[in-house]
């Protein structure tokens, strides 16, 4: 190992950590905001200019408010929980592309073979935080949002699983930087038609990869619990659900842990689907710095455009009933997206793309 | 230097552990998972074989990780259908501890 | 390879949880050392360079096995198990012929002589063991392949009918 | 039932007819059977004047016919001639055949019409005046009167704020003259003070000149008084009534034990009232007993358990102040002990003291006699409430307050090491504060401090009688219960507990977790109690002793006269066994 | 009994749900898109901005004492209000009027008189209840303070905010 590599990943992961805590904070300002501005309201505008300093406000408030543990939870696994549900979101984005190369650096922590498995594997571990968080209160509403996460989980990783496989029939690889560069050359995989616009394959295409898209980012909300799939946490059933009785920076950590989720899920849905950092007519950063930089800032208004999208989802629609989540879980998006995949099989064997 | 045989004890070990598990505890939910344990190690080994056994090519020899890989689709089927009957059980006994259910038939 | 001494951080990793497996009371506990456990189990599969059976260990076991064994747990709201007294002899047998199985294989192990040998080196990158084993598995084991495929539907199966209540 | 010599009389009360004893008031034969005659000037014990008119009924007499029988209507009842004029029930007695009508239309309008005229003069200001809650004028004006005033002219004026005794003020723009508190003055109390002066309108209460309501007794004139007219100097405006909690107790100024409500809101006592017991103080009780309450609150009082420490008197807490105490008792044989008890203390506390002086061995035990000029009322010479129980309980051969100059003597000598002082002041035995100091052990529980209980080495804080719970025997032999009304203040504790945590840390006594535990074995130990459980002691209590004829019967008691009567022809029984 | 609640029958095109996902998706938007342009605001900037004017005449705000037109406190402590308030905000301690007082006719007046605001649920009943229209809601509905015992409003304070009330039954005239 050269030393080199070292410090560039460490600058990396240094990097990508303040970017995304800065991001999760400002997400929750930006969710509030959006979600003021939807509801004709105008949502926190005290704190600075506009509010902008309103997360920092927040955390203050989250780090000074009282810590308090109920008797009756079971202390060890009561303080782990929140841990858990952070750490996931957070290590998944070491595979994700943030950029193309700056200096001749790749752009991502760790371009690993396995790219998309392991993001699936890590972001499977976030269920632990809630279940755990849940049953250590030793409260019943925390327990049944645990219960509910779980069953939430497993439904949909499948779905989540299977929605992507199309993306890697096209590439034929797991690498997420191979998905990146099979876009750059042949069009983003949410309009694969684009720059092969005479191939009428290619607008055949189109429809099972939407059809892919549309699964995997419902099953990302549900993977991430925003609404309309927040069962875990439903307030108005559960009191809040696995949180109810966490205060505190605990609190504030499964807050963070849901941000970071969302943001994580908004980079790989970008990266599978949106072209990662690629944008037509920008060259990436082997034509210099300022370009390099340029990708970066492409891949994270990507991002913040699919979080966005998060958030009006979830001031649109309203919840679903636990038994309705199962059955749209099971009974429609596993099977379209099965269906998906042998249809994207019979378009590649076909017209041999 | 990490030898084969390192990671063969590990695996023993491991698969003396989850031999034990399986001997020695009464609820069905712990035995399942000391069962999970003993196929876990035995895939331990089976990788380390495949990793020792290089192929002219260069490459770790794949037939033992595919022997793996079906292991673990067995092993997840096999807990589903495990978790399932103890459910199923536990609704007839509220129970789960294998010294309550003794009798053949109920 | 990796280094001697993250192999032994994990096998210690993986041996140690383990045995909090069998050893806890709580069978929440239970699962999530077994959780653990398999996560150092998947750090070594990927010290052996196979990085895809590594990785779907985690996503098999830590990601849907293991939260299907917190599901049942938490739905049948087991609690830990009281205090029973302990059958001495039953127990110090079990322990026993477990120890007498490891010192068996033990034995076995040191008169293998290869398992002396350190792992040779690889020509080729496995960085596209995927691609490899997708091969092998399609190409000279897809009988058995399917024949899993048949196994898993029929599990399925019959975790729906073991898991339907019967109608009153 | 009454005896067979009275004759009863056959009276129809609004179409039903009933039979009464000669020589009930009409009023109250309405009263006996549930119809309710609204009534200002009229009060049960005292004469009827007739003079406040709101009694107004029609009354008549069956129609006889030629042959002296009543001549029966169409539906086979006899017809009632009716009287044209309404008659005042509160002068009339029922005879044979009497008819009344209590709700006819001219009943109804003459009701009206005595509210009417008395609210001519009579100002509307309920919010101010403290009968507002417990005022008949108020009451009656929604039952009976009218909803608004035709009187347009100029009320009269009248003096309101009139001292006319020292606890009692008046206002005579609120008196409606019914005339209660004048004969009582005459004939309850026998001191003739108040009377009506000038005429029509312009007719005022005063006190006769020269002379000022200022007896024993005057505060009654407040509770018989229908409005606000009179009103005690003590508690005017103090508090209205509807907040007060109405706790049922009894005196425990003297001997008498009248029966008392006390009225206390958010655990401070505002006021005492009779309460009517007909074997004890009818409806009255004296003004000494009445508003001898407010030491409670004393600046004095006792709110921490003490003990003494290097010289001085420092907090503690009751585990280590019992403990203590305990302690320090232990150090001394029975015959260097001696206990001071109290008339004041509850038979269960007595009790308690009882079988602590015989764990410890303690032949020197007694009670304070206490005693004061009596009168031929209410109050009894005897000033401690519980002289009785004291007898019966400490069981002592002689009479109350005979050890007391030996216990002080032997206190002055130094024979005695430990003195415990219960609820007493030992000066008054003549022993003075440096002999008091000099004592090795003086344990003294108290509701106040004063100069005694500063020289003690541990200081047990008790409550007040208002405070506590328990029973006293009173001067006629009655047993009687104590209620709890108001929460004692800071951590002062129950008596009896202090003496039971006393009791048991000395190492005599078993568990006794409630108050009726204590009370269910005095009534094994005691032989006057044999049978009694604390639940039949009841709000009017139970005669136990014989020491006097029992007062004469009134017929809503008859129950429990029969009950005591059945009780006291056991006991004998037992006794005689 | 259970109420059955028919649903209706739906076609495959609302079956999809996917076009009412995107009307209901649109009909956000629009909101969003509005409000950020500035067309709908309708949040009151509190405190800069206050709606005092337009506080409709049966606002209730904080509970105050009033004066007559002569000065005088009207309350004459008959604590009804204490007695009726539902939450027990009010604590009334009664004092006598000196007879040497131009108002000694009235006899009684509030010694103290308490309102804590923590308590207080502006219900308005005090209010009602009042024989002498002593006590009224104010439009005031700022009450803070740093402590609890800053939030318990004092006669004098009650006063203030109540301020004199002319039009109301004058009932101590002499003709009473």
């Amino acid at each position: 190992m050269d030393f080199a590599f070292v410090v560039t990943s460490l600058l990396k992961i240094v990097g990508i950590l303040v970017v995304i805590l800065t991001m999760v904070s400002y997400a929750v300002y930006a969710e509030r905001r959006v979600s003021a501005f939807i509801q004709d309201r105008l949502g926190p505008n005290r704190v600075g200019p506009a509010g902008v300093f309103q997360p920092v406000a927040d955390m203050f408030k989250l780090l000074l408010k009282e810590d308090f543990t109920p008797r009756a939870a079971n202390t060890f696994y009561y303080w782990l929980a929140p841990c858990l549900a952070v750490m996931p979101a957070i290590i998944t984005i070491a595979v994700v592309p943030f950029g193309s190369t700056l200096f001749g650096v790749p752009m991502v922590i760790a371009d690993v073979n396995i790219g998309i498995l392991f993001v699936f594997a890590i972001a499977s571990l976030g269920v632990y935080g809630i279940v755990i968080g849940g049953w250590a209160s030793n409260s019943k509403y925390p327990f049944l949002g645990g219960i509910r996460s779980s069953a939430q989980m497993l439904s949909y990783e499948l779905s989540l699983g299977l929605a992507v496989i199309p993306v890697f029939l096209l590439v034929g690889n797991l690498r997420l930087t191979s998905v990146v560069r099979y876009q750059i050359e042949h069009g983003w995989f949410i309009l694969p038609f684009v720059g092969d616009w005479t191939n009428p394959w290619k607008w055949l295409l189109a429809v099972p990869m939407i059809i892919s898209f549309l699964v995997f980012m419902i099953a990302m909300f549900a993977e991430t619990n925003r609404l309309p799939f927040d069962l875990p946490e439903a307030e108005q059933e559960l009191a809040g659900g696995y949180n109810t009785e966490y205060s505190s920076m605990k609190f504030a950590l499964y807050f963070l842990g849901e941000y970071a989720a969302m943001i994580t899920g908004s980079a790989i849905i970008v990266t599978l689907f949106f072209g990662g950092w690629h944008f037509p007519g920008i060259p990436d950063g082997s034509h210099g710095w300022i370009f390099g930089l340029i990708n970066i800032a492409v891949f994270f208004t990507k991002v913040s455009l699919m979080i966005f999208i998060f958030m009006w989802v979830r001031w649109t629609l309203p919840r679903f009933r636990y038994d309705q989540l199962m059955r749209l879980g099971w009974l429609f998006f596993f099977e379209i997206a099965l269906v998906n995949i042998f249809v994207v099989a019979a378009i590649l064997a076909y017209a041999g793309i | 230097m990490i030898t084969l045989g390192d990671y063969l004890l590990v695996s023993a070990i491991l698969f003396s552990i989850g031999f034990a598990g399986v001997m020695l505890r009464r609820n069905l939910i712990i035995i399942l998972m000391s069962l999970e344990l003993t196929l876990n190690a035995a895939n331990l080994s089976l990788v380390a074989f495949s990793r020792f056994r290089v192929d002219p090519s260069g490459l770790p020899n794949y037939n033992a990780q595919v022997f793996v890989f079906f292991i673990i689709t067995v092993a997840a089927a096999e807990v589903a259908v495990g978790l399932a009957i103890l459910v199923a059980l536990f609704r007839a006994r509220q129970t789960t501890d294998v010294k309550d259910i003794s009798s053949l038939k109920f | 390879m990796m280094s001697p001494f993250l192999f032994w951080f994990f096998a210690l990793m993986t041996l140690i949880f383990g045995a909090a497996v069998v050893i806890n009371r709580n069978p929440v506990a239970s699962a999530l050392s077994l959780v653990v456990s398999f996560l150092g189990l998947s750090a070594l599969f990927m010290s052996l360079n196979a990085y895809f059976v590594g990785i779907i260990q985690v996503l098999v076991y830590a990601g849907a096995v293991m939260v299907l064994f917190l599901f049942i747990i938490m739905l049948l709201n087991l609690q830990a198990e009281e205090q029973r007294r302990i059958n001495t002899l039953a127990s110090a047998g079990g322990i026993g012929v477990a120890i007498i199985l490891l010192i068996q294989i033990a034995v076995t192990i040191g008169r293998f002589e290869a398992a002396r040998q350190t792992f040779p080196p690889l020509s080729a990158s496995t960085t596209d063991d995927v691609r490899n084993i997708g091969a092998a598995l399609f190409r000279n084991y897809n009988l058995p392949f399917q024949i899993v495929g048949v196994l898993v539907l029929v599990a399925t199966v019959g975790v729906v009918l073991l898991s339907k209540r019967e109608p009153r | 039932m009454s005896e067979p010599s009275t004759p009863m009389f056959n009276v129809q009360i609004d179409g039903v007819w009933h039979q009464f004893p000669k020589g009930t008031r009409v009023i109250e034969a309405c009263a006996q059977v549930g119809v309710f005659v609204p009534r200002y000037c009229y009060h049960k014990k005292l004469s009827s004047p007739g003079n406040c008119r709101m009694c107004l009924i029609e009354m008549g007499f069956p129609r006889l016919g030629a042959d002296r029988k009543p001549e029966l209507g169409a539906d086979g009842k006899p017809i009632i001639n009716w009287m044209p004029r309404p008659q005042i029930s509160c002068a009339q007695d029922v005879s044979e055949g009497l008819a009344v009508r209590t709700n006819s239309p001219l009943v109804k309008e003459c009701q009206r019409g005595v509210m009417e005229f008395l609210l001519i003069n009579h100002p509307l200001d309920c919010p101010i005046c403290d009968q507002a809650g417990e005022c008949r004028l108020q009451e009656f004006s929604v039952d009976y009167g009218d909803s608004k005033s035709r009187f347009l002219e100029n009320k009269v004026k009248k003096p309101k704020n009139v001292q006319i005794g020292p606890r009692v003020t008046l206002d005579d723009e609120r008196c409606i003259l019914c005339s209660r508190c004048i004969r009582f003055c005459q004939e309850i109390a026998h001191d003739d003070v108040l009377g009506f002066v000038d005429r029509g309108s312009y007719t005022v209460l005063t006190a006769h000149p020269g002379k000022r309501l200022e007896n024993n007794y005057s505060l009654n004139t407040v509770d018989i008084c229908p409005v606000g007219a009179l009103t005690s100097t003590d508690f005017r405006f103090k508090m209205r009534v509807w907040f007060l909690k109405e706790t049922k107790s009894i005196c425990t100024s003297c001997a008498t034990g009248c029966n008392t409500i006390i009225g206390s809101r958010e655990d401070v006592i505002y006021r005492q009232t009779p309460r009517e017991n007909d074997h004890v103080n009818s409806c009255w009780m004296c003004d000494f007993g009445r508003l001898n309450f407010n030491y409670l609150e004393a600046e004095s009082r006792l709110l921490e358990p003490q003990i003494r420490s290097e010289g001085r008197l420092v907090a503690a807490d009751w585990p280590v102040a019992i403990g203590q105490a305990a302690l320090q008792l232990k150090q001394f044989a029975g015959p260097e002990i001696a206990i001071i008890a109290s008339g004041r203390m509850t038979n269960e506390e007595l009790w308690l003291t009882s079988q602590l002086a015989k764990s410890l061995g303690v032949q020197m035990i007694d009670i304070v006699p206490r005693r004061g000029p009596g009168d031929d009322i209410l109050l009894s010479e005897d000033r401690n409430p519980n002289t009785n129980g004291a007898r019966l309980i400490l069981g002592s051969t002689s009479e109350p307050g005979a050890k007391l100059i030996a216990i002080a003597e032997a206190v002055k000598s130094g024979q005695i090491k430990a003195l415990v002082m219960l609820k007493e002041n030992a000066m008054h035995l003549g022993i003075s504060v440096e002999q008091l100091a000099q004592l090795p052990v003086f344990i003294a529980m108290n509701v106040l401090s004063h100069e005694a209980t500063e020289r003690a080495t541990v200081v047990l804080p008790a409550c007040g009688f208002a405070e506590k719970r328990g029973s006293m025997i009173n001067g006629k032999g009655r047993l009687q219960r104590l209620n709890r009304a108001v929460r004692p203040p800071g951590n002062a504790c129950d008596d009896w507990e202090i003496l039971r945590d006393l009791l048991q840390a000395i190492g005599g006594g078993d568990s006794l977790p409630s108050i009726e535990d204590v009370f269910r074995r005095i009534s094994e130990t005691v032989p006057q109690f044999a049978g009694l459980s604390s639940g039949d002691v009841g709000d009017l209590g139970v005669h136990i002793l014989q020491i006097e004829e029992l007062p004469p019967m009134h017929p809503s008691d008859e129950e429990n006269i029969e009950q005591a009567v059945a009780i006291q022809a056991r006991r004998r029984a037992v006794r005689s066994h | 009994m259970a109420i059955t609640v028919p649903r209706p029958k739906l076609n495959w095109r609302e079956r999809l749900y996917l076009p009412a996902i995107v009307a209901g998706l649109a009909i956000t938007f629009k909101h969003f898109k509005n409000m950020l342009l500035g067309r709908t605001k309708v949040t009151m900037q509190y405190p800069e901005q206050k709606w005092d004017s337009s506080l409709p005449d049966h606002y209730r705000g904080a509970p105050a004492l009033v004066r007559d037109e002569d000065g005088r406190v009207r309350c004459v402590a008959c604590q009804l209000c204490e007695f009726i308030c539902p939450p027990r905000a009010i604590k009334i301690i009664p004092g006598e009027i000196p007879s040497t007082d131009r108002f000694a006719k009235v006899e009684k007046y509030p010694e103290q008189f308490d309102i804590d605001m923590i308590r207080c649920i502006f219900c308005g009943m005090c209010e009602e209840v009042c024989p002498e229209q002593a006590i009224y809601l104010r439009k005031d509905y700022a009450i803070t303070g740093f402590t609890r015992a800053e939030m318990v409003h004092h006669k004098e304070k009650l006063l203030e905010i109540g301020g004199v009330m002319h039009g109301v039954v004058l009932k101590w005239n002499e003709k009473k």
